[in-house]
C-alpha cells in the first residue's frame, strides 16, 4: 500500500535514515511514498498541519515528541496506536519510558518514537585548536576561556546559526550544563517560577552572554552550515544536537580525531530526551489504516532503530538494542543515557507557544546588546504566558 | 402592477447577476468572512485549533507587550516608507529618463522590467548572495585592495533594512516604471507645449505640471506598491529569515509563526487583525477618493 | 521691414512624409490671419513652426525681423491657445495666469498687475481664484487666452480654439477674439477648419492643402473668386454648385449639352474657347423664377426644401447634376415643380477642368 | 541676452537656417543615457551573478569572485537541479515539478482571467445595486496578506471537497488574483465607450454574448497584461501550492525551496543558481517576449484611476 | 392607436437627481421628430428610456401601440444610431450590419438579402469587407445608419448622429437622412443640439430643458412663434434679440425709455398693458436705413461687421443693448455710422417678463 509519509529530514546524514526507513518499510511490501519537505519543523509543520485540518491527510507524518501534535490528537484526527502498542510491548520496551508518555493522551498511544534526540552537545573542531595552538578544551568553562584565543588566530569561536530555533538550543545546553539537573527539572518540570527567576538562572543568563560574544562572527543561517565551520576547522565549536554527528560522519571525519564532542557541554553530562515520533492521522481507508499500523510497528523494531539511528547520529529508543557500529560520540551518549541522567525536553514540557517565544527572545538577545537581565525578566513572563 | 414590476427588475439582466456571483461570493465569503471569522478567533486563546473560549483583549495585550511584534511594526514602517518612496521616485525618474525619445527604449524596458518576473524568494537568494561578506560586494572590493571595506547589510541590525530593501527596490521599480511610462504618455501633448511656451524648464515642467497631473496613475502605483508592502514575506524569509536578530522581522512572518510554528492562532489572529486595521486606515480615504469624491464632483 | 511674421522656404519632413512644402508667407504687423484647410493639410504643424514646438527641416523663420528660426519658444515673443485648452489643471487661474512670468522671473507685483490687466480684458477677474475644473468651457477658453496675453507678445498663435464649445457660445466667442483683436493689434495667426470663423475673423485667409498654400487673400476674395477648384469647393456652405462644361466662341459662352449660358458678364481673364471648363455657381447667386431667359438661367426640377430658420436651401435636379439654390424661408417648393435658375454670372467662378485654376 | 543668440535684422546664409544643430553628446543626453545605465547595472548584475555562478563548479566558487565570469564552464549544475538534486528521498531535481506546475498554471491563469474580465465587465456595464461596495471590498482584498486568509480557505476548502486537489488551487489563485486584475480590467473596460455596449444591446446581444463577441476581441492589450501577471504570480507561488495540494501536485517552486533548503554540508551554491534559473525561465520567457504589449496594454488602461 | 411612440407620464431618476419629470410625448406613424436642446437637458436619456437602454422610475412606453416598458432593447422595434457610430472594432462592416440578425437567428441567406438591401440603400456595396477603422467618417456613419436599416425596425433613434463630422459632410449627410427618411417613411427620432439640422429635419421639433419639453411643434412654427423665452432664445443662429421694456395704451405700443414701438402689427395674444414684457427680434427681422419712421425704427450705432460668405452680420448698440442684424454682405458698415433699425412687428415676439411665455 502507499504512505505518504511528511518529514524535513533532508540534510545528508537525515535524508540517509530516512531512507533505512524506507527501505525497511518497501522491503514489508508496502511503498513508501516520500513527502519530504525542506526548511526543519518551521516550515513544514504549517503545511503538515493544514493538509491535517483540510481533510487531506498523509499517512503518517513526523513532530518533534509532546505538545505539536496534542491538539490534533485531541480533535480526533490522529489514529490511535494503542492496539499496536500492545502488541509490540512498547511499554517494556521503550526507553526511557517518558518517551512513550509523551506519545499518550488519555491514556492511548499516538505516536511511535523513532529517536532520541538531544541537544545538548558542544562540538569542538580539533583542527580549529591545533591551528591556534592550543588543547582542546575538555568542558565549557574551558571552551569560553579559550576564546579570545581562537578569536586572535583568526577562528569563529562560537559557530551559530542565525536561526531563532538554534539560540534557543544553545540556551537551553547552557541552561543544563550551568545551572544543573534541579534547576532545570524545577523550572521546566515543576515549572517553579521563583527558581525561574532566582539567581540560578541569572548566572545562566550571564554565561549566555559569555557565549554571545563568542558568536558575534558566525554569520551563517543553517545550522548545518555551522557544523561545516567547524568540520572544516573556521570555528572552533558548536552547541547543537547530536543530529550534527551526521554531518561528521557524511563528511568521513572521525569522532576523537577529527573532532570531539561533549555531552552537556562537558559540565554536566545530562541530556534531554527530546526527540521525533510518527503520527498517523486518521484515514477513511482501511487499507490504508493497516498499512499506517505496519508502519508503526516497524518503526520501533529493533532492526530499523539501530539503521535508522546509526545514520541520523540518534539514539535508539529502546534499551535492549545493542549499537556495536555506534561510534565514540554515539557511545557517550548511550553511557548517559544508560546512566539515567535525563532531563525531560523542553519540547515536551512547555507549548509550542512559549518555546516559540522563548525563540524569538533568544535569538534577539543573540544578535544585539540586550542586557542579560533584560532577557532573563523577558523569559520568565514568557514561561508565565505557558502557565 | 408595482409587484410585477418588482418581479421584472429581478429577472431583468439575470447573466449579470450570475456573472457577478463568484465576485460577490469570494468577497463576501473570502475577504469580508475570512475577515470576521480572523477578527472573532482573536478574541479567544485558540491554540491549534480554532475553538470559542473568548478571552478578551488578551490576545491584543499580549501582542502589543512583544518586542518582536514591536520590532515588525516598526520595521514595516521603515521599510514601507523608504520602499514607497525609493519605487516611486526611482520609477518616475526612469520613466521621465525613457520618455526622452532615447535609443534602445525596448532594451532598457526589457532590463528593469525583467526582476519582475522573477518571485521575492529568488530575489532573496540572489541578494542574500551578492551581499554575503565572503563572497559578494564586500569581498570583491577588498580584493581590489581595499581591505577596509565594509559593506555587510545582511549581518548588521541597523542596515538589515536597507539590505531589503536593494532587493526589493531591484525587483519591483521596473514594474511601477511600466505604470508611470504609460501615466506619462497619457498626459495631453498640449500641455507640453503651452509649458514651453510659457518657457518653463523641462524638469520644472515634470516637477509643478505632470506630476499633479498623474494623480490617478500615482493612486494606482500607490494601490499595487502598499499591498505588496503590507504583505512583505517572502523576500525577507529567503534573505534574512527576520535576522539577524529580530532585526528584521514583519508583521506577516509574525503573523505566519505564531499561527503555525507556535501554534496559537489567536495571537497570529491578533496580529493578523492589526495588520488589517492597518489596511482599511489606508484603504478608507482611497475608496473615498475613489467613489465618493466622484458623487459630489 | 513692416512684417510681423515672414516664413521663407519652410520646409517640414516626419521622417520620410513632407509635411510642409517649401512655404513662404508674410504676415503683416496687426494683421489678422486665418489658416483655413482640411484636416491633417499641416495647419497645425505650420502654426507649431513658427510657435518653436516642432524643429523645421529648412527654411528660416522671422518675427518682427529677427531671425528665430533656432530660439526657444519662449523667447520668440510669440504666445499660443490651444484647442484643448491646455491649462495646468492643479492651479489656479490666477496660477496658470502667472507661472510664466514667475518662472521669467518678473517681479511680483508687475505680476500682479498683469494679471489684473488680462482679468479686466477677459472679463475673467471674478474667476482668479478657480481651477479650471470648475470653469465653464467658454471660461477655460478665456483664461488660455489669458495665459498668452500676460506674455506681452507681439504674435498670438490660436490652435482651433474655438472647436471644443457648442454652437452658441463659440459664435460669442468669435465677436470677443474679434474684439481683442481690434482692441489689442497684436499680429495673429488663428487654425481653424470652420469656415464661419475663417470669414468673420480674418483680414486675410490662407487655404491650405496638403501642405501648401492654395489662396492667400482677403475673405471676400477668398468667397467671390476663390484661385482654383479646391478653395472653391471648400469655402462656402452649401458648397458652389458646379457645372462641366465647355466654353465656345472664343470665350463668349458657356456651354453644358443643350445648355448654353452667356459669360459676357464674367469677370476674369482670357477665357478663350476651351474643351473642358467648370463653371462654379453659389447658391446665393442663383435665383429661382418661373420663367425662361435664354443664356441666362438653366431649367431645374425641385427636389427638397430645407427650411434652415432664416432663409432656406432647395435642392434641384439642373443641367444633369444636383444643384443647391438658398432662397427666403417663405417660398416654400413642392418637389417636382419645374423652375428656372437664374444666374447672375458676374458672381460666377470658371475655373479650366485640368489645371483647375480659375480662369 | 537674445540678442546674443540671434542678430537682428541681418540676412545672410550664415545666419539660422533649418534645424538646429545638435551636439551628440550633450549635458542632458549624458545624464539620461547615464542614468539609465547605471540603473541598468544595478537591474543586470544579479542576472549576471545567477547566470556565472550556475556555470561555475564548486571549487571556482568557493574561490570568491561572484562577479568573474567562470574559468571552466560547466553545465553540471543545470543538469543536477533539473533532474538530480535530491530532496529527502527523491532525486529528480526539478523536473518533477514542471509539469506540476504548467498542470497548475494553465487552468489558473485561465480561470482567474476568465472570472477577473467577467466581473471588471460586470462592475463597468452592468452596475447592480452595491457593485462598487463589493469592488472596493475586492480592493481591500488586494492588501489581506495570505497568511491571515491561510486558515480560512482550508475550512472553506475542507467544506467544499476541494482540499488536496488541482481544483482547491485553482480556485485560491482565482481567489487572490481576483483584486488587482478585477481592478485592471474594470479601468480598462471604462475606456470603451458605453455607446459600443448600448449599439449591441440594440442589437440583440446578451450579457455573455457582448463579452464575447464584441469587448473580448477589443480587449486584447489589457488581456496580456493580466496574463503576464497572473503566469508570473502563479509560477512563482509557493505558499499556496505547498498549503493546499499534495506532494503529486507540488509545483516547481517546492522543489526549488526543497534544492534551495537542504543543505548537505556546503550550500551548492551553482546548483541552486541553476534551480533558480530553471524556475523563472517561464515567466522570464513571457517578459522578453511581450514586455512590448506589457507596456502597451498598461498604458491602454490600467493606469487609469 | 395610430401613434408610433407613446410616452405616459415618463419620470427617470438617477439616484436623487430627477432627469426627466413626468413627460409626455406621442409621435405619428412616419413622423420625424427632433429632439433639441443644451447639453445635459435630457435628450440622450429620453433615447436611451425610449430603446430600453435604461430602466425608467415612473410611467411606460408603448411603441406601435405595445407596452415596451419592461422589454428588453431588441425587443421593441427600434434602431438606434449612436453620436461616435459604436461600430464594432474587430468586425468587418458586413459584420456589424449582420450582428443583430445573427444574434436573433435569422437565417443566412436572409441576413444577406437584407445586409445587400442596405448596402443598396447607403451606397456602402463597396465597403462591406473593410473594418470600420478604414472608413471615412461618413462612411462609418453610413454603416451606423445600416445596422438599424437591417433590422427592418419601424422606429429609428438617433443621438446626435452627425456632430462628429465636419460642417461640410454634415450638410451632405442630413440631405442623405432627410432622403432616407422620405424613402423608408420610418418614425425617427433625432437627437441633436444643432439648430440648422433640427429645422432641416424635423416634422415636428421637441426643445427640451430640464427634463421638460418646453414646446412641441413644426420647425416654422418654432422659429416664428416660440412658445417661451428660452425656445425664442434657444433657437437661431445668432440669437433673437431681446428687448427690456413694457407695455402702454392697453397693449397699442411697446416703449423702452424713449423708443415707443408700434404693436399693432403683432400677432398674438391680448397684450393688454403690462409693466414688464420683452420683445424679441430676429436678425433678419430688421432691416438697416438711414432715415427714422417713428414707432416703427429703433436709432442704433454700427460696433462691428462680420462677413459670413452670403450675408454679414452686423452688431449694433441701440436701445441701450447689443443688438444684430443680418444684411446682404455687399452692405459693409464701418464701425460708428449711425442708422436706424425698422422692426417687422408681424414676425416679432413679445414675452411676459414674469412668466417668460410668449403673449
Ligand atoms: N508627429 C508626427 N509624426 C508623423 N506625422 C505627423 C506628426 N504630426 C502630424 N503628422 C502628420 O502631418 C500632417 C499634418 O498634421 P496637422 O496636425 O498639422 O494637421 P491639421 O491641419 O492641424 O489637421 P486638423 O485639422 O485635424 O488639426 C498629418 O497628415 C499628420 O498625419
Ligand atoms: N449615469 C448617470 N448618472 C447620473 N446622472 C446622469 C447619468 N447620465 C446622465 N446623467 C445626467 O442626466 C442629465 C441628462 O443627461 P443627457 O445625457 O440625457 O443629456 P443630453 O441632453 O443628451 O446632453 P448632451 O447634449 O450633452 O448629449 C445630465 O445632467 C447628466 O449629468
Ligand atoms: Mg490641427
Ligand atoms: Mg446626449
Amino acid at each position: 500500500t502507499d504512505l505518504e509519509v511528511t518529514h524535513w529530514w533532508t540534510s545528508g546524514g537525515e535524508a540517509a535514515a530516512v531512507a533505512e526507513l524506507a527501505n525497511a518499510f518497501n522491503a514489508a511490501g508496502d511503498n513508501w511514498v516520500d513527502g519530504a519537505i525542506a526548511g526543519g519543523g518551521s516550515t513544514a509543520r504549517p503545511i503538515m498541519i493544514s493538509r491535517i485540518t483540510g481533510g487531506d491527510p498523509m499517512g503518517a507524518t513526523q513532530f518533534n515528541h509532546g505538545q505539536q501534535a496534542l491538539e490534533l490528537v485531541e480533535a480526533g484526527l490522529m489514529l490511535d496506536l494503542t492496539d499496536v502498542a500492545e502488541a509490540e510491548g512498547w511499554k517494556d520496551k521503550v526507553f526511557p519510558p517518558s518517551l512513550l508518555d509523551a506519545c499518550t493522551v488519555d491514556g492511548r498511544i499516538y505516536c511511535a518514537p523513532v529517536n532520541i534526540h538531544s541537544p545538548e552537545w558542544l562540538w569542538l573542531s580539533n583542527q580549529a585548536y591545533a591551528d591556534a595552538g592550543l588543547p582542546v578544551p575538555a568542558n565549557w568553562t574551558e571552551f569560553v576561556a579559550s576564546g579570545p584565543q581562537l578569536e586572535a588566530a583568526g577562528k569563529i569561536p562560537l559557530a551559530l546559526g542565525n536561526q531563532a530555533w538554534q539560540s534557543n538550543l544553545a540556551f537551553n545546553a547552557i541552561t543544563v550544563a550551568v545551572a544543573g539537573l534541579d534547576v532545570w527539572k524545577q523550572v521546566n518540570v515543576d515549572k517553579n517560577m521563583d527558581v525561574a527567576a532566582g539567581p540560578e538562572m541569572a548566572a545562566v543568563f550571564t554565561a549566555v552572554g559569555d557565549a554571545r560574544k563568542l558568536a558575534a562572527n558566525s554569520t551563517v543561517q543553517d545550522w548545518n552550515q555551522a557544523t561545516n565551520l567547524v568540520l572544516n576547522g573556521q570555528a572552533g565549536g558548536q552547541i547543537m544536537g547530536d543530529w550534527a554527528q551526521g554531518e561528521f560522519q557524511v563528511a568521513g571525519k572521525v569522532a576523537g580525531t577529527d573532532y570531539t564532542c561533549l555531552p552537556g557541554l562537558g559540565l554536566n553530562a545530562y541530556l534531554s530526551t527530546g526527540g521525533d515520533a510518527f503520527y498517523f492521522p486518521k484515514n477513511r481507508s482501511a487499507d490504508v489504516e493497516a498499512a499506517q499500523k505496519r508502519l508503526a510497528a516497524l518503526l520501533v523494531s529493533p532492526e530499523v532503530q539501530v539503521a535508522f539511528n546509526l545514520k541520523k547520529g540518534s539514539l535508539p529508543i529502546r534499551g535492549d538494542i545493542d549499537l556495536e557500529a555506534a561510534n565514540d560520540c554515539m557511545k557517550k551518549g548511550l553511557e548517559v543515557l544508560a546512566s539515567g541522567n535525563l532531563v525531560p525536553s523542553g519540547d515536551m514540557s512547555w507549548s509550542p507557544d512559549v518555546v516559540k517565544q522563548n525563540e524569538d527572545l533568544m535569538v534577539e538577545f543573540f544578535k544585539s546588546g540586550m542586557a542579560p537581565e533584560t532577557a532573563h525578566q523577558q523569559w520568565v513572563s514568557n514561561l508565565e504566558s505557558g502557565l | 402592477m408595482a409587484e410585477a414590476r418588482r418581479v421584472n427588475r429581478m429577472w431583468r439582466n439575470m447573466n449579470a447577476k450570475i456573472a457577478a456571483v463568484p465576485m460577490i461570493l469570494t468577497t463576501l465569503v473570502v475577504f469580508v468572512g475570512g475577515t470576521a471569522w480572523t477578527v472573532l478567533y482573536s478574541f479567544t486563546d485558540s491554540k491549534l485549533l480554532p475553538r470559542e473560549r473568548f478571552v478578551g483583549f488578551d490576545q491584543y495585550e499580549r501582542l502589543w507587550s512583544n518586542s518582536r511584534w514591536l520590532t515588525s511594526i516598526e520595521n514595516l514602517m521603515i521599510y514601507g516608507v523608504l520602499s514607497l518612496v525609493f519605487t516611486i521616485v526611482i520609477g518616475f525618474l526612469l520613466a521621465v529618463a525613457m520618455d526622452q525619445k532615447i535609443r534602445f527604449e525596448d532594451t532598457f524596458r526589457t532590463i528593469m522590467l525583467y526582476p519582475f518576473a522573477l518571485s521575492f524568494i529568488v530575489t532573496g537568494l540572489v541578494w542574500q548572495w551578492i551581499l554575503n561578506p565572503e563572497f559578494g560586494i564586500q569581498s570583491i572590493v577588498r580584493g581590489l585592495g581595499w581591505e577596509s571595506f565594509t559593506f555587510n547589510p545582511l549581518n548588521n541590525p541597523d542596515l538589515v533594512l536597507y539590505g531589503l530593501l536593494i532587493a526589493g527596490l531591484w525587483q519591483g521599480t521596473g514594474f511601477v516604471m511600466c505604470l508611470m511610462l504609460a501615466g506619462l504618455r497619457g498626459i495631453d501633448e498640449d500641455i507640453w507645449k503651452a509649458a514651453r511656451v510659457d518657457g518653463i524648464p523641462t524638469w520644472k515642467t515634470y516637477i509643478q505640471i505632470i506630476l499633479p497631473m498623474m494623480r490617478p496613475v500615482f493612486i494606482t502605483t500607490l494601490v499595487i506598491v502598499a499591498a505588496g508592502i503590507i504583505k512583505l514575506y517572502d523576500l525577507v524569509v529567503a534573505q534574512t529569515s527576520g535576522g539577524p536578530g529580530n532585526a528584521s522581522q514583519v508583521p506577516a512572518m509574525y503573523v505566519y509563526d505564531y499561527m503555525f510554528q507556535a501554534q496559537n492562532l489567536g495571537q497570529g489572529f491578533a496580529a493578523s487583525t492589526m495588520m488589517l486595521l492597518t489596511v482599511l486606515i489606508v484603504l478608507i480615504p482611497w475608496a473615498y477618493l475613489e467613489f465618493g469624491g466622484k458623487k459630489h464632483g | 521691414m513692416t512684417n510681423s511674421i515672414e516664413v521663407k522656404d519652410l520646409t517640414l519632413n516626419f521622417g520620410a512624409i513632407s509635411v510642409l512644402k517649401n512655404m513662404n508667407l508674410d504676415v503683416a504687423e496687426g494683421e489678422f490671419v486665418v489658416l483655413l484647410g482640411p484636416s491633417g493639410c499641416g495647419k497645425s504643424t505650420l502654426l507649431n513652426c513658427l510657435a518653436g514646438l516642432l524643429e523645421i527641416t529648412d527654411g528660416q523663420i522671422f518675427i518682427k525681423g529677427k531671425n528665430v528660426t533656432w530660439a526657444e519658444p519662449n523667447e520668440r515673443g510669440i504666445g499660443m491657445v490651444f484647442q484643448s485648452y491646455a491649462l495646468y489643471p492643479q492651479m489656479t487661474v490666477r496660477g496658470n495666469l502667472s507661472f510664466g512670468l514667475k518662472n521669467a522671473k518678473v517681479p511680483r507685483a508687475e505680476i500682479e498687475a498683469k494679471v489684473a490687466r488680462a482679468a479686466e480684458i477677459l472679463q475673467i477677474g471674478p474667476l482668479l481664484d478657480r481651477k479650471p475644473a470648475a470653469l465653464s468651457g467658454g471660461q477655460r477658453q478665456r483664461v488660455a487666452i489669458g495665459r498668452a496675453l500676460v506674455r506681452d507678445v507681439d504674435v498670438f498663435l490660436f490652435d482651433e480654439p474655438l472647436s471644443n464649445l457648442d454652437a452658441k457660445l463659440r459664435s460669442e466667442l468669435r465677436v470677443e477674439i474679434k474684439r481683442l483683436h481690434a482692441q489689442l493689434k497684436n499680429t495673429m495667426v488663428y487654425v481653424t477648419h470652420d469656415q464661419i470663423e475663417a470669414l468673420t475673423l480674418a483680414d486675410r485667409i490662407a487655404v491650405m492643402r496638403g501642405g501648401i498654400i492654395q489662396q492667400l487673400a482677403a475673405p471676400q476674395e477668398i468667397y467671390n473668386r476663390p484661385a482654383n477648384l479646391f478653395v472653391a469647393g471648400f469655402i462656402g456652405s452649401p458648397s458652389m454648385n458646379f457645372l462641366h462644361g465647355s466654353t465656345v466662341d472664343g470665350g463668349q459662352a458657356f456651354r453644358l449639352g443643350d445648355l448654353t449660358l452667356s459669360l459676357a458678364a464674367y469677370e476674369g481673364g482670357m477665357i478663350g474657347t476651351r474643351d473642358k471648363v467648370i463653371l462654379g455657381l453659389r447658391p446665393e447667386h442663383l435665383l429661382v423664377q418661373e420663367t425662361a431667359e435664354p443664356g441666362v438661367t438653366i431649367p431645374a426640377t425641385v427636389e427638397l426644401d430645407e427650411p434652415m430658420g432664416a432663409d432656406s436651401l432647395v435642392w434641384l435636379q439642373a443641367a444633369g447634376t444636383q444643384m443647391s439654390v438658398r432662397v427666403p424661408v417663405e417660398r416654400r417648393m413642392a418637389p417636382g415643380t419645374p423652375v428656372h435658375l437664374k444666374v447672375d454670372m458676374a458672381k460666377a467662378s470658371l475655373f479650366d477642368a485640368t489645371s483647375e485654376i480659375r480662369i | 541676452m537674445v540678442d546674443a543668440t540671434i542678430p537682428a535684422n541681418t540676412r545672410t546664409d550664415a545666419e539660422p537656417r533649418g534645424a538646429k544643430p545638435k551636439r551628440a553628446l550633450s549635458g542632458r543626453n549624458i545624464m539620461i543615457y547615464g542614468t539609465l545605465l547605471v540603473f541598468s547595472l544595478y537591474y543586470l548584475l544579479p542576472l549576471w551573478v545567477m547566470v556565472m555562478t550556475s556555470l561555475k563548479g564548486m571549487p571556482e566558487i568557493r574561490m570568491g569572485n561572484i562577479f568573474a565570469p567562470p574559468v571552466e564552464i560547466t553545465f553540471e549544475p543545470w543538469v543536477k537541479a533539473w533532474s538530480q538534486a535530491c530532496t529527502g528521498l527523491n532525486c529528480d531535481g526539478l523536473s518533477r515539478g514542471f509539469w506540476n506546475s504548467v498542470q497548475i498554471l494553465i487552468p489558473s491563469v485561465i480561470l482567474s482571467i476568465v472570472v477577473a474580465s467577467v466581473n471588471g465587465y460586470a462592475l463597468t456595464f452592468w452596475k447592480f445595486k452595491g457593485s462598487d461596495i463589493f469592488f472596493t471590498i475586492l480592493i481591500f482584498g488586494a492588501f489581506i496578506p495570505y497568511q491571515v486568509m491561510l486558515y480560512p480557505i482550508v475550512i472553506l476548502l475542507r467544506e467544499m471537497g476541494l482540499y488536496g486537489s488541482l481544483w482547491g488551487l485553482v480556485l485560491v489563485h482565482t481567489i487572490f488574483g481576483m483584486p488587482i486584475l478585477t481592478l485592471l480590467f474594470r479601468n480598462y473596460f471604462s475606456t470603451i465607450p458605453e455607446e459600443l455596449f448600448k449599439a449591441a444591446r440594440v442589437d440583440g446581444a446578451g450579457f455573455w454574448s457582448i463579452y464575447a463577441k464584441i469587448l473580448m476581441p477589443m480587449s486584447l492589450p489589457i488581456f496580456v497584461v493580466a496574463i503576464i501577471l497572473q503566469v508570473t504570480g502563479i509560477w512563482n507561488d509557493f505558499l499556496f501550492g505547498v498549503v493546499y495540494t499534495k506532494p503529486d501536485l507540488y509545483p516547481m517552486t517546492v522543489q526549488l525551496n526543497n534544492i534551495v533548503n537542504s543543505v548537505q554540508g556546503v550550500k551548492e551554491y551553482n546548483v541552486n543558481m541553476a534551480a533558480t534559473l530553471l524556475t523563472g525561465l517561464v515567466p522570464l520567457f513571457i517578459y522578453f517576449v511581450s514586455g512590448k504589449l506589457f507596456v502597451r496594454g498598461i498604458a491602454a488602461g490600467a493606469v487609469k484611476g
